[in-house]
């Protein structure tokens, strides 16, 4: 029954592990360890990128560009694309609330990297309409 | 019947609203602030949109989110609930002039009897009783010359007012002047209407109020009283039953004819609570709530009657499918409100995360919570965390029930008002049925000083 | 009124009984086995005892442990609840050996009823309508030979049974002797008792079944039906409701007719119940469970009762304060149980640790549970972790209100037939109330072949 | 908001670290980590141990003798002491069930380490009446 009791708790350790986004767990005990990696080919996105110090610096450059009241999302003309540059108070978009079209503005200058909502779309406060990477 | 109704609140009562829709057949849109992402109204709903940060006045309060949520998500209907835009006419007004229904009175109503002073002034019209006091007091002056007039002790209160606040005892003419700026900053603050008024202060009185309701036909009921006599110092309420023990049937009946006079006179609509102080065989009326009331299941408990679904009903078009006659209240029943705060140091409300939960079940309980084991509570709203309701065929084992029920309650993380609770249901006073509003301030004296 | 009772038994029942106890202001003692130590029914009671280890015959069985403990504690009364000694006469007397009231029946009255095929002569004596049958069968050829007279399909039931254990169809003699000895060896080992009769299958009934309450003076009531027709293929009820829907009148006062014969012929005492199988106008008297049921909070609700007080106040001698005219049944309740079970893998049980449990309040809802968040599920016990049961004003009322409550309802890391219950809900079968004992085994065949 | 963010769930690893018997805990995330030991003074019992072996051994040593029923506990004659050798098949105590008394025997020759109840007590299955280390 220990061995078992062992393996058990393993299992349930592995299962708890891969449910976060560690990438190495060291457990030591009183005279024994465990070591859990996970493969790098297991975690997406970052998995076959061929920079990966400029993917980890990423998210420090991006700001989220987010809706402070609920409405219906509506892209503003020309249409914002994914990686243009967009200078410093372009209106991207607008989100129309009780009849009101309130405008959506890059608030600063950068590159477009997301665009979140489809047209049409009702978004709700705080959500993210674009991702902005500062330059 | 309402295809999707908005919910504009949070926390118990907005799962209160929830099932009565779910019951119904009609969809629900949830709103809920930043913190409130995780929370069970925001679970149970068809649909639910974030409708601003942690503080109220940005989200729960923020009517232009509300409505346009409303609009989007093609609500025919938002039911306000207790608290934040539940007796604010011009909220009920915006919805009517967009096209939704309000589920409560008319803006006209909630407007006469959200001013309290006014709604006194509408009463003793339809000759009910009222406390003896004045309409608005624009000065300290006319302050004290009130108050030379009703004679010390005298309550000043606002007339925006609820839950205890903007509302000051003065004992003496020394204390005027201070007591009415503070209650006119509370007032101020908390309502953003610092007008005040006063009452003589009735010493020792039950408050007793009466819940009616009323269809657009014109018909209106009775629905028994609560006795809501065990309020905290701040006069919050803690305990509430139905029915009130000890109570003179001729004062009973007397309480439910004002209530009528008052909800015909008004040509009150949807549910509505007359709030009584009772003081011997008088009756004074203090103020009307126009909407459903926190302690609303002891009513629900002792009548059978699901007093949200009949406000649904209602709000619908649909006429009410009784009369007084066809009532009869059975039983009795005692509310306890589950608070997270800290009984031993004046009520102070907590914040934190609940790291064990569990509530109590078997026969004749019910509870109505939004929290479970590993929620948070939010430092922003108000500190209820559940309502614990007792029924028993006597007023005896609704007590025994509620005890073991309380007993059987584990909420852990956050102080709560389990323990108080359990020390009131145990006093003489309590047990008895012979207690007033001053009881559980006393009672805290009395353990403070031991 | 006792002292201090001992709850014989474990989970949402000990809880059940513990609870009774406290609003009658007895003590009490529980028992548990050793994987039970952080049951609630052991948090609950005022003291508690490990009587043996996880197996139940050696633990909630176990007899000589019991008694001791409620010796060396000094109760005087002891509480069976359902399952493990509830039905078990020698247990009943070796109580009233050791001057401990059993909460039941008297251990003659156990005896006769608990030995199935005496229980029908007996009735047969009192001129009830049993289904046709035999008495005990000794072997397989008498058996043979009987369901020859009975004529095809029979059922073979084990004398001691219950739960559907030791039961089988049989639909042709081919399949005679193999059922015959399963049976026997299934009977043999959940009851230490093999012996067998057979019964002539009465094709697609209902099963309803009629609570009676009696006390030590000859006051016998009948407090309404319950229809327990939704049954696993293991004859095992899943959901059940008070009143039973569309049952003629006459056919329910007949029921109740004979169930008042019957008790009064075997001068019943405490609470029982009488089950019948029902199709059409005919009803044959099929068993009699000497003990409070799983399902009785739906009878608590409509008649708006505590059976289990009830039965503490009839042991300690009290009389029954009321009469059959005054008891008037209201609304409609329905229970679901929820089970630690793969619905998917013919309802296999599970047992783990209880990761999240959230259960549903609100008004007309009550839930019977151990669990919590957190605890464990031990292999070695029924499967049923919770009853949920809802009340309405009406079925349909009561329906919406159950489905509403089962959704709410989150149980993590065992499968539970919470999903199930939700499909039996929504079928055009239970929802206009024309259901059979085949129901829930041909709609789990529908979903298997779909 | 950020720096503050990472002191919480510090604080938080910490409060859950020292709720586990580990000794020491790394985390790794893609470019950092955290590690936590726990000081050997603050595991209690073997922190002032001269000789940690022992005391580990120790209780592999030593045998609960437990209840295996419910009753009344009460010593046998001579009273057992705690400290005092005793022989294969002493009993040590009885414990006194529906009016039968149950004797409760050592099991085993060994030094009697703990005497675990009092003469009169009730005790429940499988509780603990004596400790014996076996020698």
């Amino acid at each position: 029954m220990p061995g078992n009791n062992v393996v058990q708790r393993v299992r349930s350790l592995v299962v708890a592990f891969l449910d976060t986004d560690l990438v190495r767990l060291r457990i030591e005990r009183d005279g024994g360890h465990v070591e859990l990696r996970r493969r790098a080919s297991s975690r997406p996105a970052t998995a076959d990128s061929p920079e990966p110090q400029a993917q980890a610096a990423a998210p420090e450059n991006v700001d989220a560009i987010k809706s402070d009241l609920v409405g219906i999302f509506r892209f503003s003309r020309p249409l914002p694309v994914t990686g243009e540059m967009v200078d410093s108070d372009r209106e991207l978009a607008y989100v129309e609330a009780l009849g009101i079209r309130n405008p959506v503005r890059s608030m600063g200058a950068g590159r477009l990297v997301s665009v979140c909502c489809d047209d049409g779309q009702p978004v709700e406060y705080g959500q993210t309409l674009f991702e902005i990477q500062r330059v | 019947m309402f295809k999707k109704v908005l919910i504009a609140n949070r926390g118990e009562i907005a799962l209160r609203i929830n099932r009565a829709c779910r019951e119904l057949g009609v969809k629900t849109v949830a709103i809920f602030s930043e913190p409130d992402r995780e929370s069970l109204h925001v679970r149970h709903a068809d649909e639910a949109f974030c409708v601003g940060p942690g503080p109220a006045a940005r989200s729960y309060l923020s009517i232009p989110n509300i409505i346009s949520t409303a609009l989007i998500t093609n609500c025919d209907a938002v039911h306000p609930g207790y608290g934040f835009l539940a007796e604010n006419a011009r909220f009920a007004q915006i919805c009517a002039d967009h096209g939704l229904t309000f589920i409560g009175p008319t803006p006209e109503v909630i407007g006469t009897m959200g001013d309290k002073a006014t709604a006194k002034r509408v009463m003793r019209e339809a000759k009910i009783e009222t406390t003896p006091g004045t309409d608005i007091l624009e000065s300290v002056d006319k302050a004290r010359r009130a108050a030379k007039d009703l004679g010390y002790p005298v309550l000043l209160k606002a007339t925006a007012g609820g839950g205890g606040k903007g509302m000051r005892v003065v004992t003496g003419p020394d204390e005027l002047e201070r007591a009415f700026n503070n209650a006119q900053n509370e007032a101020e603050s908390s309502f953003k209407d610092g007008r005040l008024y006063m009452e003589k202060l009735i010493v020792s009185p039950r408050h007793i109020e009466v819940q009616v309701l009323g269809d657009n036909f014109g018909n209106i009921v009775i629905l028994g009283e609560r006795d809501c006599s065990v309020q905290k110092p701040s006069h919050q309420k803690l305990i509430e039953e139905a029915p009130a023990a000890n109570l003179a049937e001729k004062t009973r009946k007397s309480l439910y004819a004002m209530a009528l006079r008052a909800a015909q006179a008004v040509h009150y609509t949807n549910a509505g609570t007359l709030e009584f102080l009772v003081s011997g065989d008088r009756a004074y009326f203090m103020e009307m709530n126009t909407r459903i009331q926190v302690e609303h299941p002891v009513t629900e408990m002792v009548y059978n009657i699901d007093l949200v679904k009949e406000q649904i009903r209602i709000a619908a078009g649909e006429a009410l499918g009784y009369t007084q006659d066809d009532l009869r209240p059975r039983g009795h029943a005692i509310e306890c409100r589950i608070n997270a705060e800290d009984a031993r140091n004046n009520f102070a409300p907590a914040a934190g995360t609940l790291t064990n939960v569990v509530f109590p079940g078997g026969p004749g309980i019910r509870v109505d919570t939004h929290i479970y084991s590993g929620g948070t509570v939010p430092p922003f709203y108000d500190s209820m965390l559940a309502k614990i309701v007792a029924f028993g065929e006597t007023r005896e084992a609704a007590i025994a029930r509620m005890e073991r029920a309380l007993r059987e309650t584990v909420i852990e993380g956050v102080n709560t008002t389990i323990q108080q609770c359990l020390e009131v249901l145990a006093t003489d006073a309590f047990t008895s049925g012979h207690y007033a509003i001053d009881f559980l301030p006393g009672l805290l004296r009395q353990a403070d000083a031991a």
